[in-house]
């Protein structure tokens, strides 16, 4: 192992803020969550995917349950300061979790995973060293939630204002700076707890809005890392033309394109023509075009053996629309939308709303090939990014291509997230209290193959509900020279692993 | 010429174009193109103007017929005044008057067919329909020596001297009293010159016209004027029948004009008294006489005091405090 | 220079186009005297016919995506490769012909129609009316017309319509200007003088007299912009504005999507980037001419 | 001279009035406003925060309230603070414009130094092969759209070097230049096909000029008509294109910037405007308009030193 | 040679033919046109705009734009010397120095971006290898000669700063800078107001008796011909018509084309009317001149001819001595040879 050098990464776009509680987005999560410790956090030195059993120490050395499951009482590390040399206390800790459940304001403007924490009532701190969050319901999950790469400790006396453009943490690395879609650069932090680490003097983000000079510049040689899970397969074939002795993976990346579907206005309010547009879908098209065949196909859980929790391949092939029989499918759809008086020459007109981005209008241009099978003839409508999310919240939309993030491989965040009735992200307002039941009941479930059984069941209705039709779950990659050493991925996330601490340069 | 109102009369007219500069036109001063002219045109005569360039004889032509508001003075048609009438009113005195240029080429719309240019203020006087329209054309065409065949043809397929005819055409549609001629053959080639003069002359007797010509070349003013008014700098400096003037020119500024022409014959050539220097700027004229920096018997009162034109002997007008 | 060997007259007017009679032989002239505006004008109608038959000359359908054909190379089906959706590269094409001409065509118009009405009434007008439009082509001459076709879209959205209107928008300062100038000179003419002596409503010798005149310098003017609308058309699209999927817009078709594969598929970057620089480079060579040819002061 | 100066400036101050109004009208007529955009990156949006960010940044203002604030802030030199980054909006433009400046510089310098000696030799050399092949050259200029030319000069790199250009703020000044000089050659060869067509066409224009006939009459030779007495006359109105370029270079380097990844205000800008960064989009279009109009004054005193005809008096 | 330049001819022009090749044709703009100039002697060349005088002097100066412009046939021996026959730079050498030109519209005639002063030593650095403040030096000198006041002002002045008088003086100094033998002056006061062409013309009379240079006058004001022209040339589409001494052309023309053209002007003083309103009309030559692209077979003034008979429309005229130092190209030289009146 060496020390020093700086290593060069780049990065896509301008992140939002470096306040990694107030984004969900890996622009954000990567060049910042080495500023930051965890409570716990996943260890990957053992098992690839992220999971309650493979949760580890960081901030807290050790944590217990209490009989009912309903207090997680944590011992946290004594000596931590932070970056400006204030010390680290059990204060630190509840304040930040008081903010996320909006019991405290220290000025963070938002808060996208407040759905998380449904369970959460209040977080006591006992002494300086001992913090304990108090449940409403037991819920074995929130482990996996505190370990998760967005759930960083916030200082409680630095305001949101500066976390969000000069952020302090405790972490490896002290902030740098951040210059406005150019770059962002953090520093080794001199005295950070862990000692001898981290190996590297600084890491530098480069902003490089267009990805094929990106490409071209890290097969240069110019860049030693990328974007993790930012280049999609096809992009790896052509980095791997390019330079063919850099390692590239590609993994699943926990973003899902699925379909927004407003089922309060015509002409989906007929539940009919939900059907046949979900049959029409060829989603081995998506993954074969979209996905160079590397996507997988699911239902709202991660897909095995990646994921944890998705639906085995045989179950998944019962849920009508996932079969593979094209054919049969087009016919179905179509003597459906024959029965409702539409044909190829009256064909049903409509709009595919998605937003203006690649990622997004990709897909949805696929999309609108394969419904023309149903006599579905579709536009699109593609809006900007500043418009996208109010139009789906105000639903003004027919259809909507969705492509969406899920920060951990948990039935916890993808339920309560999407599907909850009221939860902020749940754009297509699906309500259904027997479903909710049992998303809390899967949640307080200790047996993991119970749960699990469960979680299948749920996710077969969902899909059979039309709730939000999954097309595909994506997997992209992330490449880097040989000679930068430890960097490790997981199988199921791209968010929990960036703390750099490891990493050192063989050159 | 006492008793019917002469066809035209202009009384103390003056044109003062302001000139603007700069991106804000702000106004700097004003260009002084006629500076108080007065003079009457009758039935069935040639008043000329002449003088040098720039002097403002097309300026007086131009307000006469309003294409240009005076800046004051009055101008009288048949004894009405037309100085501060409207658009809308001025409409049935636009066919009593009219105007034939300089320029052969530029006054001819070129994307326009000959018979439309001369047919074209019948139309929108709402004179005659369509087919009476074009018998009239026709017969304008045959008027002034054209070729009715020619009719179809842009004004490019003309000549000079023919596009002047079109012009004249254009000007005769409306079967007007009065003709503002600018320079109507300065233009041409000297064969074609006569045909055009010759023209013009015609027309006058069969239709009892009125032409205030400008010229410039004293030889053709002579040679079609009833009466000529001499301009320099925006003034009448001498106004006199054509003979007399001709033969006896008072103002020192029509000796030297007169001095300055060439006689087209070999046998006549003289020692000529040549003036010299150049005409000065209307926007500064010279105070007092205007002519008093080029005039050889320019007194200290010529310096200061403005000649008006008053009638001398024999009824000419003349404007010099000398003469 | 010297005097010579008497010369072979008929040579000399072959090649000053004497014996050019009819449609045909004026062409031909034409042709050889301007060779790089012939060529200009050849493109420029190849691709017209291009767009306007597109259904025919295209082998595919140009939306019909086919995973099979995914980032096909270039083949006896496929003669420009295929694109990620598996859509047939030429036929893309052809079709985005369409797409280019109409969007160019129409901003043109567009531009043209305003700028010209803009310019003839203030021309004509003058005025405070002239000097409040000054002001404004002032205005909108201070920006780049990028970043104003820019803000224009984001401002009305991104389709077909808009892009039209994004890109006819900034054209007008231009055109109007060259019209208001041509107009002034045009107003002191003696055919507007004489128009106005034989009491003709300022209507009429605007629309009558003045307009007409101006359409030689608004010809060469609008040649001359068709190439940059295509190419503003092209550069908006390239930033993710302009023409939305999934017409095959030729600059949508080189933009961020296409663009990943420089290496494992240039044609798709080749191909559509020849596509957009052959037909402006036909127009821009045609434009040439047409000013030689139109603007008298231009003539050699 | 003094009070042309002035009045010259008075207008400027106008055209930018207007040019405030337009991008502030044209900026709120955008749909999507900066908090969904904020709330965007989170995925999520929460209607009580929302309203607080709007009021936090003035957005609930009448527009009036909300441009008079703008104005009256620039007025007194205070951009206010961005959006995206809250930190100063003067912070955020200001590194940025050297480098925008010096590459627009330098495509300028390029097109200049050789868009005029080619205009010339393609106008003294009229209807030859090489006036041809000037011809296509320039109008392959302006054909090809700069984002292809630069994909393919970047294809070329990694073609034949294996590595692509980067825009690295760590280079030495020297390096950063010859960085620099490969976008500004894309940008630059449509502004030098410009100029060589305008020198071109002004030049063949001058040559027909009685006054060169004149000086043919006294026997000067060719080369001192053409570089003595047309080139002279001829230069002048390219010197307005020079002008009117420099603005249009804005728009060139918006894609070229992109593509080439510099960091500078034309990029900048078109990322602002899709963010909605209000502050940065309006001082940014403020500073390229007074960029423009800067240049615009320049080249009309330029001319009054060229051409003793122009005068500037009073 | 010395000898020769006094008592011998100048320039002789023998055969001079300058064609335009167009879409439209050849244009015979110049069609075997021949002359001489003494020095000392004023020749002028009169004729119908677009009868070829500007392109016969142009190409005297061989500056006939080309394409399409050809001169094809002809010798113009400028002492001795065909200029036709020289290479461009020894052109180069006699244009300004030996043969020099003044144009018909001053406004344009000279360079807006160079100062009067600098125009007019050009052509000193040029031909006589004067120093730059030699030059200068001299040019004020002529300007001066040229009698334009304030000259040392003026030569550091621009062409629109003067007015078109003065930029014509200018252009005189220019020419006559380095005397040469030949002047050739193109319509130089047809742009002029009378009284300033008066002026003028008086000045190129001075300055030829002063030089002793042969000068060409172009011109179509019959009245500037015959105040200053010893010999005069008709031209007409293209063709040399007559030739004459002014006395005797005026007195005496032998082309019907002359006869008419004497007849159409109106003449101050001349003009006879039995009253003031009544006009004689004058003389008119009925048609146009022929496009010079498209000549009728024979002589070209045939169609307009009052006198034109089958053989004027078979054939070209030849040109001959009709009466002593007279010439005409004309088949009934006898019926136009009478006095109009
Ligand atoms: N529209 C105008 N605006 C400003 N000044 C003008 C305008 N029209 C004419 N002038 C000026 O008025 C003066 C007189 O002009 P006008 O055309 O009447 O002269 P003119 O005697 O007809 O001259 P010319 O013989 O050259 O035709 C000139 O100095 C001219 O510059
Ligand atoms: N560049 C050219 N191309 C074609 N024809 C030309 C060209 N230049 C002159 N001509 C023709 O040559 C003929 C003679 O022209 P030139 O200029 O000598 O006439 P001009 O006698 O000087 O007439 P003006 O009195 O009008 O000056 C004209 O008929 C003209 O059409
Ligand atoms: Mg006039
Ligand atoms: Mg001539």
């Amino acid at each position: 192992q060496k020390s020093g050098g700086t290593l060069r990464v780049t990065h896509r776009d301008n992140p939002p803020s470096a306040s990694i509680h107030e984004e969900a987005t890996i622009s954000t999560v990567m060049p910042f969550a080495s500023v930051y410790n965890n409570l716990v956090q996943f260890d990957l030195s053992t098992d690839r995917q992220n999971r309650l059993e493979t949760v580890s120490p960081e901030l807290a050395t050790a944590w217990s349950w209490s009989e009912d499951g309903r207090r997680l009482s944590m011992k946290l590390r004594a000596g931590v300061r932070w970056h400006d040399g204030m010390p680290f206390t059990s204060a630190d800790v509840k304040c930040t979790w008081e903010q996320l459940i909006g019991q405290r304001d220290i000025g963070l403007r938002k808060n996208p995973r407040r759905s998380w924490y449904f369970n959460l009532k209040s977080v006591e701190a006992s002494g300086p060293q001992d913090v304990t969050f108090i449940l409403a319901e037991p819920q074995p999950s929130f482990l996996v939630l505190l370990a998760g790469g967005m759930s960083p400790v916030y200082p409680c006396h630095v305001n949101g204002a500066q976390m969000r453009t000069h952020p302090i943490g405790t972490g490896p690395f002290r902030f740098g700076e951040l210059k406005q879609n150019e770059s962002m650069r953090v520093v080794r932090n001199p005295d950070y707890w862990k000692p001898g680490k981290p190996f590297l003097d600084a890491i530098e983000f480069t902003i490089i809005a267009n990805r094929s000079t990106s490409v071209l510049a890290f097969g240069a040689g110019k860049f030693d890392l990328t974007l993790t899970g930012d280049l999609p397969p096809s992009m790896v074939d052509e980095v791997r033309a390019q330079a063919p002795s850099t390692i590239c993976e590609v993994q699943t990346t926990n973003t899902q394109a699925n379909l927004l579907i407003n089922r309060d206005r015509p002409p989906f309010d007929n539940a009919e023509i939900r059907r046949a547009l979900n049959l029409v879908i060829d989603r081995n098209a998506f993954i074969e075009i979209i996905g160079r065949g590397q996507f997988l196909i699911g239902a709202a859980m991660m897909p095995p053996p990646s994921g944890l929790w998705g639906m085995p391949a045989e179950d998944l092939a019962s849920v009508e629309g996932y079969g593979t029989d094209m054919a049969t499918r087009r016919a179905q759809a179509q003597g459906i939308m024959r029965k409702l008086g539409y044909g190829p020459d009256k064909p049903l007109r409509l709009k595919v709303s998605t937003r203006n981005i690649p990622a997004y209008r990709d897909p949805a241009v696929l999309l609108i090939d394969h419904i023309k099978h149903a006599y579905l003839e579709a536009d699109l409508e593609p809006i900007d990014t500043g418009a996208w999310y109010v139009r789906m919240l105000k639903k003004d939309y027919q259809v909507g291509l969705n492509v969406q993030g899920i920060g951990i491989d948990d039935p916890d965040v993808v339920f309560f997230e999407n599907f909850a009735c009221g939860s902020e992200r749940n754009y297509t307002a699906y309500c259904n209290k027997d479903m909710e039941a049992l998303f809390h009941r899967q949640s307080q479930m200790i047996d993991f193959a119970a749960r699990r059984k469960l979680v299948w069941e749920i996710d077969r209705k969902l899909q059979e509900d039309g709730a939000r039709p999954v097309i595909s779950h994506q997997r992209q990659g992330t490449c880097w020279w040989p000679y930068v050493k430890s960097i490790r991925l997981s199988s199921n996330s791209i968010y929990n692993h960036w703390r750099f601490e490891d990493v050192w340069l063989d050159r | 010429m006492s008793n019917p109102p002469p066809v035209i009369e202009v009384t103390d007219l003056k044109k003062h174009f302001p000139i603007r500069k700069g991106l804000l036109r702000r106004l700097v001063g004003h260009v002084h193109a006629v500076d108080g002219v007065s003079f009457s045109i009758g039935q069935a005569e040639t008043i000329a103007v002449v003088g040098e360039s720039g002097c403002g004889k097309s300026t007086v032509g131009r307000t006469i017929l309003r294409l240009i508001q005076p800046t004051a003075g009055t101008i009288k048609v048949n004894g009405t005044d037309i100085t501060t009438l409207s658009r809308h009113e001025m409409r049935p005195y636009r066919r009593q008057m009219q105007i034939v240029f300089q320029d052969p080429f530029a006054s001819l719309n070129p994307r326009m067919r000959a018979d439309d240019i001369v047919g074209e203020p019948l139309m929108v006087h709402g004179i005659a329909n369509k087919k009476e329209r074009a018998e009239q054309v026709a017969e304008l065409f045959v008027r002034v020596g054209l070729r009715p065949q020619q009719a179809r043809n842009f004004p490019h397929e003309f000549s000079g001297g023919q596009r002047q005819r079109i012009s004249i055409a254009r000007a005769l549609a409306l079967n007007p009293k009065f003709i503002v001629a600018d320079e109507p053959v300065s233009a041409l080639d000297v064969s074609i010159q006569a045909q055009v003069l010759n023209l013009m002359v015609r027309l006058q007797r069969s239709e009892g016209l009125s032409y205030l010509f400008i010229s410039h070349n004293l030889a053709v003013v002579e040679h079609i004027a009833h009466r000529v008014a001499v301009m320099y700098l925006g003034r009448i400096v001498e106004f006199a029948d054509t003979a007399d003037l001709f033969a006896n020119p008072q103002h020192p500024y029509t000796e030297a004009l007169l001095a300055a022409i060439p006689v087209p014959d070999p046998a006549m050539k003289r020692t000529r008294h040549i003036m010299q220097g150049d005409v000065p700027s209307p926007i500064n004229p010279p105070l007092g006489c205007h002519f008093h920096p080029r005039c050889p018997i320019a007194t200290e009162r010529c310096r200061v005091e403005v000649p008006l034109l008053k009638p001398g002997a024999d009824g000419r007008m003349v404007a010099c405090h000398l003469r | 220079m010297s005097v010579t060997v008497p010369l072979d007259h008929n040579a000399e007017l072959r090649r000053a186009g004497a014996f050019a009679h009819g449609f045909f032989g004026q062409a031909r002239f034409l042709a050889r005297r301007y060779p790089l505006g012939a060529a200009g004008a050849i493109i420029l109608i190849f691709f017209i016919l291009c767009g306007i038959f597109a259904e025919w000359v295209a082998p595919m359908d140009p939306l019909t995506t086919n995973a099979k054909y995914s980032l096909a190379a270039p083949s006896a089906r496929n003669w420009m490769g295929a694109d990620m959706m598996g859509r047939d590269e030429f036929s893309r094409i052809v079709h985005g012909a369409r797409i280019s001409l109409m969007v160019a065509i129409s901003a043109t118009g567009l531009g043209a129609i305003f700028g010209v009405s803009i310019g003839l009434a203030s021309g004509y007008i003058g005025g405070w009316f002239d000097l409040v439009f000054q002001r404004v082509v002032d205005v909108l001459q201070s920006l780049p017309l990028l970043v104003m076709a820019l803000v224009i879209t984001a401002a009305l959205g991104p389709s077909l319509e808009n892009t039209i209107i994004a890109i006819a928008l900034p054209l007008i300062p231009s055109v109007s200007r060259v019209i208001r100038s041509n107009t002034l000179s045009l107003r002191e003419m003696p055919f507007v003088e004489a128009a106005q002596a034989a009491g003709m409503s300022e209507w009429r010798i605007a629309i009558r007299h003045v307009l007409p005149n101006t359409l030689a310098p608004l010809i060469v003017l609008a040649t001359a912009q068709l190439g940059s609308t295509i190419l503003t058309e092209a550069s908006l699209s390239f930033l993710g504005l302009g023409v939305p999927e999934p017409h095959p817009s030729w600059g949508r078709m080189l933009s961020e999507s296409a663009a990943e594969y420089v290496r494992t598929a240039p044609w798709l970057v080749i191909f559509p980037g020849l596509a957009i620089s052959l037909i402006v480079f036909g127009t821009n060579l045609l434009g040439d001419a047409m000013r030689d040819l139109l603007d008298p002061r231009q003539r050699s | 001279m003094g009070s042309y100066l002035i009045r010259r400036i008075l207008l400027m101050l106008l055209t930018l009035f207007g040019v405030s109004v337009l991008i502030f009208t044209l900026l709120r007529l955008v749909p999507g406003n900066i908090a969904d955009i904020l709330f965007d990156a989170a995925g999520m949006i929460d209607p009580v925060e929302k309203q607080k960010i709007i009021r936090e940044l003035g957005l609930d203002q009448p527009l009036v309230v909300q441009y008079m604030q703008w104005i009256s802030g620039l007025l007194r030199g205070d951009l206010g603070f961005s959006y995206i980054s809250e930190k100063p909006t003067i912070d955020e433009i200001a590194p940025r414009i050297p480098i925008t400046a010096s590459l627009a510089a330098m495509a300028l310098t390029l097109s200049v130094i050789t868009g005029v000696p080619l205009g010339v030799i393609s106008a003294v050399r009229q209807n030859t092969k090489l006036d041809y092949a000037l011809r296509v050259f320039s109008l392959s200029g302006l054909s090809l759209p700069s984002f292809w030319l630069g994909l393919l000069i970047l294809m070329g790199f990694v073609h034949w070097f294996g590595t692509i250009p980067i825009y690295d703020r760590n280079n030495t000044p020297l390096e950063q230049l010859a960085f620099m000089l490969v976008p500004a050659m894309a940008v630059g060869y449509r502004a030098s096909a410009l100029i060589m067509r305008l020198t071109r066409s002004s030049m063949l224009e001058v040559l027909r000029q009685d006054y060169i006939r004149t000086a043919r009459s006294k026997g000067v030779s060719d080369t001192g008509v053409n570089y003595d007495h047309a080139l002279r006359n001829a230069v002048v109105p390219v010197i307005t294109i020079i002008g009117i370029e420099a603005a249009f270079l804005i728009g060139g380097l918006i894609v070229t910037e992109t593509v080439f990844n510099i960091p500078g205000v034309a990029r900048f800008l078109v990322e602002a405007i899709r963010m909605r960064d209000y502050p940065i989009v309006q001082n940014l279009v403020m500073f390229i308009a007074f960029s423009v109009v800067t240049i615009n004054l320049l080249v009309d005193l330029a001319y009054s030193l060229i051409d003793p005809r122009i005068r500037i008096t009073d | 040679m010395d000898q020769q330049v006094n008592t011998q001819d100048v320039l002789k022009v023998n055969g001079l033919t300058t064609y335009f090749f167009t879409r439209r044709g050849v244009v015979k703009a110049v069609d075997d046109v021949s002359f001489t100039v003494r020095a000392g002697e004023t020749l002028a060349i009169v004729g119908e705009s677009g009868c070829g005088k500007s392109i016969t002097a142009l190409s005297l100066m061989r500056l006939i734009p080309s394409p399409p412009g050809r001169t094809i046939a002809g010798t113009v021996m400028l002492d001795g010397t065909d200029l036709l026959q020289l290479s461009e730079p020894k052109m180069r050498q006699m244009r300004g120095n030996k043969i020099s030109m003044i144009f018909q519209e001053p406004m344009t005639a000279l360079n807006p971006l160079l100062t009067i002063g600098r125009q007019v030593a050009e052509t000193l650095i040029l031909h006589q290898n004067m120093s730059r403040q030699a030059a200068q030096a001299r040019a004020v000198e002529m300007l001066k000669f040229v009698k334009i006041p304030e000259a040392e002002q003026r030569a550091r002045e621009y062409p629109h700063q003067l007015s078109g008088g003065m930029r014509q003086r200018a252009m005189i100094a220019m020419a006559l800078a380095c005397n040469p033998r030949v002047l050739i002056c193109d319509e130089p006061t047809t742009a002029l107001d009378v009284t300033i062409q008066a002026q003028i013309l008086e000045l190129i009379v001075e300055l030829q008796r002063n030089f002793g240079t042969a000068v060409i006058l172009i011109t179509h004001d019959l009245g500037v011909v015959a105040e200053t022209a010893h010999r005069v040339i008709v031209m007409y589409a293209g063709r040399k018509v007559e030739e004459a001494s002014a006395e005797e052309l005026f007195h005496r023309p032998l082309h019907p084309y002359m006869n008419g053209l004497l007849g159409s002007i109106p003449r101050v003083g001349l003009t006879k009317r039995a009253t003031a309103s009544e006009h004689v009309a004058l003389q008119e030559i009925p048609g146009i001149v022929p496009a010079l692209n498209d000549l009728p077979i024979g002589c070209a003034f045939a169609p307009r001819c009052p006198n034109a008979g089958d053989k004027c429309r078979a054939a070209i005229p030849p040109f001959e001595e009709k009466l002593p130092g007279h010439f005409a190209a004309c088949w009934h030289s006898d019926v136009g040879a009478k006095v109009p009146t």
